[in-house]
């Protein structure tokens, strides 16, 4: 079948600093893909670039074999691209029900701005979806807790959430343990990853744990000085010695094996 | 939920309006003044929810006002009901063109900016020596499809429909606060990345606020027109927009009721301060303001949502 | 619910204030009750508002006490004492409206005397024929008053502001033979558009061949007037008209003794008046004055004006000045209509009262007043300019070369609108 | 006045007539430039307390309006004390600013410590309106404690006397103006590059969270803030007073006149508020010199237009969105 998501020689740079380059990858549907790198090697930018929040200075990205390069965020959105957060955005002020009725209610609505006037934010098949995504994600029971409140766990499955509750093709996940206790961030993983599975949704996850990627990630992306330096299964890229010298740091016996 | 407050609005709309023949004639004209800034407020209210605040509304209550003034001066047609529709329309457009450029600004400079527009509305209406320029001009009294009345019955008959209007009014504007667009105002003032990555305009829905907020102010300027019966510069003033968020925070942006009940305590509270202190009525308004802003921060509106969590009701039914 | 229980005691508040007034209004055998609106607060309470109030308070005093000369010797009026109650009009014209409504209707006054503004002036009068409250204007000056529409209720003593003007440009073309270039510098609002409007008006039609060079129309209350003074200094007027007062006036007359540009061209202040006694030595000798009508040191030597000016300085120790005059004229002007309209001692009803007003003719502190225009509701006056002296010896401020304009010279004849007139050639203007 | 007599003498000769006419266009922009000092010299000395403010406490401080007239107030009462007891016009001068800028510290103080305190952390617009409050009360106070007369106090600027180039004439208190505000300008950069608190307010300004990080006592920053930002807006008043006729209600002008300036210039931004000045008070010479009718919109207009080009204001950058 072919690719989901085609990005060819994608290029930026701010001023005379370059962030990205010739990076060329090509993922085929429901494929889960781990993003390693070391900070600044370009994982965020290349997220920031294929959810339009930056415009890439050179290069194309196709999703769905529909050039989506330079489109703004929200109609990348529309088109099935979605995105957590490595500090998790959610609406401090609303409670986790109201968060994912926001979220439900934009991905459903119709005709533009009118019909957000148009569209109640309570709609009863909104409200189900967004009671459906809860019980996915297992945080039902916070549902009428204020966002603001919630412990950092479940603040980042609500993100997360969030970006789901609207049926996305492809899911980018910005570092979704950051932040996490080691005794959660397995759980919190396998959660986040039986929800995809269940909804068939390709995903690409940036992710510093490499005990993390080797567990979860069919595929491996190593970015390093802006530009991809190995791609393959996690296997064969963890054990890349460019990759263990530059980024990893450490060497591995075996995926999912010790690691400092 | 929203049932429950649409029955108590209704009760309030309904003594409102059966209590008018009751009532002293300047009560009533007090009132009627006081309910048209209540649209007004509204509007500041809707802003106000997204974290936004104009310090220009009074652009919007003016180009109202003057459309209703000019219309019926040049035209000769005084029909009330058409003659506001006009006024909110025209303020509505207004309000469309300048949101493209307001729609991009946040906090103060949000309202600096349209501080801004409304003095230069100013200037160009006292610069206009054939609209009496800052002596500005009388409106004709309107007629009620066809009915022409004078005196007291006219009094009643403005304060009835600037009721009609403002019920109308309140019923759109609680609805859309329960619609996506309106909850929208929130996650805007929490999050606006989040909501550009859910796949929202945020810049689309501000631009609508100061739509709607636009038609709302021209409503009250138009309505108010008719009520005083006079126009002039001074309703673009940057002092008329300042009395405007005075009420607004008086009131509250917890409900739509407390607009109403804001404006007219306001409105009281003014009369009552020019009546016995003449001379030291500013004083007694800024003193207001203070304690309002000190021991009631969320405005009269927080009082009754307690008073209601107190009888058991859920907060916030009211919106 | 909570709400309405809200509303209804707010209501039952105002409303009670409301019953109460009344009652007091009848306590002392059928006071009258006067409403006197004017600046309390603001920029304009200190030329205009102030003045006016005392004067009103100390006139109303020796009414009351029946202290004042004939034919204004009886107590209060018509033996009636005065009950005045002073508020501010500073404010929103929505403010003025509903304070107006307050004035009759919570307070039940039988009459009010008020308004500076224009804009007051225009926004009150259809309330009051609506409410059918006898309202006397005392200060404010725009024409459009009575030219827009047949008023029932209202009045004015005080001439309207096309006079000033009018009488500005005969003046100066007496004092200055063959005028080439003239100069204007007013507020950009109302009064000074409209003053600038008339005089210019009258130039061209008294000294065609005249230009106007500077027309500069700074902001309202700017208070700094440096470029305005370099335009004037580098231009080749011969003399500049200005409307300014008080505040403002005060500060460009600072301003421009600064920089001497009243030894380049006199200047004529149209309410320059108001200022002389303050500024004694600080006005320039040689500026050309006018007092809007003929009141404070333009006034007649009259007796009821040194009746007038004498309780006015026993009092608060300063000469009084037009405003004061204009407070005064009005008042008086309603002692005679009631008392013309009382029959055998009774209170005469509101109808009576304006039927005796209108075309009422009487002399007061400020001249001699015939309501001639506006179907007898405007009031016309002769006019004075003159030209300011401080007097060294005297320590006094003085005017000399002090013209008189019969009211006929400078005003429109009844039936013509100011502006019209003027723009038409003053048709019929009869100057002796 | 013989310069213009000559020029109104020799109109026949064309060679005459051109030199005339290009001695009276230097004229005109000799008078543009200076009157545009002179307003602009205005126009900085009542922006800079209100942008100092605005930029480390993130207050509009509507307030500023009141120090304006205070400082007014005080100067003409100072300096009807120094003519009835004639010390000469320097000396009094100086202790009419003095006076006045004591004042402003005065109300400083008691605003920051006795009301401002109590809403920091409060909505940014909530605090506006607080200080529009004050701006209420403190209108009425000046009633109270000044009564409803005005003060005259032009001694300092009459005494100043005045110099002639050809048929135009500067007030020499104008230049003096011009050079206070120079003072305040090179002081205020002074302050901010060398001494020890003006790093401090720096930092403060630039991100108030790494500040308090560094340990600056953010609180007592504030309210040295506050006073210096009161004091300033008094001077203002003071400055003035010589030329206008202090009364009521002066103190609402200048609010908006302030504001619009600092918008211009970028709230905040000290450098902003000095350009900001400039331009509007070159703006302003230029349209009163050649078309007076404009006069009116000059100021709005100038702000409308810089901000449509740059929403913040020309020396503030719109902070980049985080994620």
């Amino acid at each position: 079948m072919s690719a989901i998501l085609a990005v060819e020689n994608l290029e930026k740079s701010f001023g005379s600093v370059v962030a990205a380059r010739d990076i060329n990858v090509s993922i085929p549907a429901e494929q889960t893909i781990g993003v390693i790198g070391a900070n600044g090697a370009g994982k965020t930018t290349f997220i920031n670039m294929i959810t339009g929040h930056l415009t890439p200075t050179k290069g194309t990205i196709r999703f769905e074999d529909r050039d989506i390069t330079g489109m703004p965020t929200r109609e990348i959105t529309r088109l099935g691209i979605s995105r957590s957060f490595q500090v998790a955005q959610v609406f401090p002020t609303m409670t986790v029900l109201d968060n994912m009725c926001i979220a439900a209610a934009i991905a459903r609505r119709r005709g533009g701005l009118f019909g957000a006037i148009a569209t109640p934010l309570r709609s009863p098949d909104a409200l189900a979806e967004a009671e459906a995504t809860l019980e996915l994600f297992q945080i039902g029971l916070y549902r009428h807790t204020p966002a603001n409140t919630l412990p950092q766990g479940i603040r980042k499955l609500l993100d997360i959430g969030m970006a789901v509750v609207g049926w996305p093709r492809l899911l980018l996940l910005d570092e979704p343990t950051s932040g996490i206790s080691i005794e959660e961030k397995f759980s919190l993983m396998s959660v986040v990853m039986t929800a995809l599975k269940s909804r068939k949704i390709t995903v690409l996850f940036v992710e510093h744990d490499m005990e993390i990627v080797g567990r979860f990630a069919e595929r491996v992306l190593a970015f390093y000085d802006g530009t991809v330096i190995a791609d393959g299964s996690p296997a064969e890229t963890l054990e890349q010695p460019r990759v263990q010298e530059l980024i990893t740091g450490v060497k591995l016996k075996a995926p999912g094996g010790a690691h400092a | 939920m929203a049932a429950r407050a649409h029955i108590v609005g209704a009760l309030m709309f309904l003594i409102a309006a059966a209590a008018a023949p009751a009532l002293p004639d300047w009560i009533v004209s007090l009132a009627t003044i006081a309910f048209a800034n209540a649209l007004v407020v509204l509007g500041l209210i809707v802003m106000w929810r997204a974290g936004l605040v104009s310090f220009g509304q009074a652009l919007y209550y003016c180009i109202g006002a003057y459309t209703v003034a000019l219309v019926a001066r040049r035209t000769g047609f005084t029909d009330a009901i058409g003659l506001i529709v006009l006024g909110g329309v025209a303020a509505g457009l207004v309000a469309a063109l300048v949101g493209f450029l307001l729609a991009r600004y946040r906090e103060i400079f949000f309202a600096m900016l349209s501080l801004a527009l409304s003095m230069i509305l100013y200037g160009v209406l006292v610069k206009s020596e054939s609209l009496g320029s800052t002596d500005g001009f009388s409106v004709s009294p309107p007629t009620f499809l066809g009915y022409a009345p004078h005196g007291e019955a006219l009094g009643r008959s403005l304060y009835w429909l600037t009721l009609g209007v403002g019920a109308v009014a309140a019923m759109f504007v609680g609805g859309y606060f329960r619609s996506l667009a309106g909850s929208l105002a929130t996650a805007i003032r929490d999050n606006e990345i989040r909501v550009e990555f859910l796949g929202v305009s945020v810049t689309g829905i501000v631009h609508l606020k100061v739509i709607v907020s636009g038609v709302l102010g021209g409503l009250g300027g138009a309505l108010a027109a008719l009520a005083i019966g006079h126009v002039d510069p001074n309703m673009a003033y940057w002092t008329t927009s300042g009395s405007f968020v005075f009420v607004t925070i008086l009131a509250g942006a917890g409900s739509v009721a407390a607009a109403f009940v804001g404006s007219l305590c306001f409105e009281a509270l003014r009369s009552l301060a020019a009546d016995v202190m003449p001379d030291l009525w500013q004083m007694t308004l800024g003193t207001a303001l203070l304690l309002t802003i000190l021991f009631l921060p969320e405005g009269l509106g927080s009082v009754v949502t307690r008073l209601r969590r107190r009888g058991g009701a859920k907060p916030g039914t009211l919106t | 619910m909570k709400y309405h229980a809200r509303i209804v005691s707010l209501v039952a508040a105002l409303a009670a204030s409301a019953a109460v007034m009344p009652a007091q209004a009848q306590q002392p055998a059928a006071a009258v009750k006067l409403g006197i609106v004017t600046f309390l607060t603001g920029p304009a309470a200190t030329p205009f508002g102030i003045p006016s109030r005392n004067a009103a308070e100390i006139v109303i005093e020796t009414l009351n006490a029946g202290k004042a000369p004939a034919p204004f010797d009886k107590v209060g009026l018509g033996g009636a004492k005065i009950e005045a109650k002073y508020v501010d009009e500073a404010g929103t014209v929505a403010n003025v409206v509903t304070e107006f409504r307050n004035l009759v209707q919570r307070d039940q006054v039988d009459a009010i005397v008020g308004y500076v503004s224009s804009g007051s002036c225009l926004a009150v009068a259809p309330v009051a024929d609506e409410l059918k409250a006898l309202t006397v204007f005392y200060d404010c000056g725009t024409p459009r008053i009575f030219e827009e529409k047949q008023r029932t209720y209202v009045f004015r003593v005080s001439p309207h502001a096309t006079m000033d003007n009018v009488a500005a440009a005969r003046y100066i073309l007496g004092k200055i033979k063959n005028l080439t270039t003239y100069s204007g510098i007013n507020q950009n609002y109302a009064w000074g558009q409209d003053s600038w409007r008339d005089f210019d008006g009258s130039m061209k039609v008294l000294a065609p061949k005249a230009k106007a060079d500077k027309v500069l129309f700074p902001k309202l209350f700017a208070g700094e007037y440096g470029a305005e003074i370099s335009t004037l200094l580098t231009s080749k007027s011969q003399m500049l008209h200005t409307s300014f007062f008080d505040g403002d006036l005060e500060a460009f007359i600072y301003q421009e003794q600064a920089r001497g540009l009243s030894k380049r061209m006199p200047i004529l202040m149209t309410a320059g008046e108001t200022v002389a006694w303050r500024l004694k030595d600080k006005l320039p000798d040689g500026t050309i004055i006018g007092a809007r009508g003929p009141s404070g040191m333009l006034a007649r030597d009259t007796d009821i004006r040194k009746w007038f000016e004498k309780i006015f300085r026993d009092r608060y120790n300063i000469p009084p000045t037009y405003p004061a005059y204009q407070m005064v004229q009005s008042l008086l002007g309603l002692k005679l209509a009631y008392e013309k309209a009382q029959k055998n001692g009774n209170k005469p009803t509101t109808d009576e009262i304006a039927a005796a007003f209108k075309g009422i003719e009487y002399d007061g502190p400020a001249g001699h007043v015939k309501l001639a225009l506006g179907n007898g509701h405007q009031g016309i006056t002769e006019t004075a300019y003159g030209t300011y002296r401080f007097n060294k010896k005297t320590k006094e401020p003085e005017v000399y070369d002090v013209v008189r304009y019969p009211a006929e010279c400078v005003n429109p004849p009844e039936g013509i609108d100011a502006e019209k007139w003027v723009s038409e050639g003053m048709k019929g203007a009869k100057c002796n | 006045m013989d310069a213009r007599n000559e020029a109104g003498h020799d109109g026949g000769d064309n060679g005459d007539a051109s030199l005339q006419q290009r001695c009276a266009f230097v004229l005109t922009a000799l008078a543009i430039t200076t009157d545009g000092l002179v307003y602009a010299a205005y126009l900085f000395i009542v922006a800079i307390g209100l942008t100092l403010i605005f930029g480390v406490m993130k207050i509009l401080n509507v307030a500023h309006g009141s120090f304006y007239a205070f400082g007014a107030y005080g100067a003409a009462t100072a300096v009807g004390l120094y003519v009835e007891g004639d010390i000469n016009a320097a000396l009094g001068f100086l202790f009419m600013i003095a006076f006045a800028m004591a004042i402003g510290v005065v109300m400083g103080v008691i605003l920051e410590r006795g009301l401002l305190k109590l809403v920091y952390g409060r909505d940014e617009v909530v605090v506006v309106l607080v200080t529009y409050a004050v701006f209420l009360i403190l209108e009425d106070v000046i009633r109270l404690i000044w009564g409803a007369q005005s003060y005259p106090a032009f001694q300092p600027m009459v005494s100043a006397g005045n110099v002639e180039i050809g048929d135009l004439v500067l007030s020499n208190y104008d230049l003096v103006l011009v050079a206070i505000a120079a003072i305040v300008a090179a002081l205020a950069w002074w302050a901010l590059k060398f001494t020890r608190y003006g790093k401090v307010l720096t930092t403060v300004i630039f991100d108030r969270e790494t500040a308090a990080a560094f340990g600056i006592n953010v609180t007592v920053v504030y309210t040295v803030t506050f006073i210096i930002g009161a004091a300033l807006g008094a001077l203002g008043g003071a400055v003035m007073a010589p030329k206008i006729s202090v009364t009521l209600g002066i103190g609402v002008e200048v609010i908006v006149l302030a504001f619009a300036v600092v918008a211009i210039g970028g709230m905040g931004s000290i450098e902003g508020a000095l350009v900001g000045a400039l331009i509007v008070g070159l703006c302003r010479a230029a349209a009163v010199h050649l078309a007076p009718q404009i006069e009116l919109f000059v100021i709005y207009g100038v702000m409308a237009l810089v901000l449509v080009a740059r929403p913040y204001g020309l020396f503030v950058r719109a902070q980049p969105r985080k994620i």
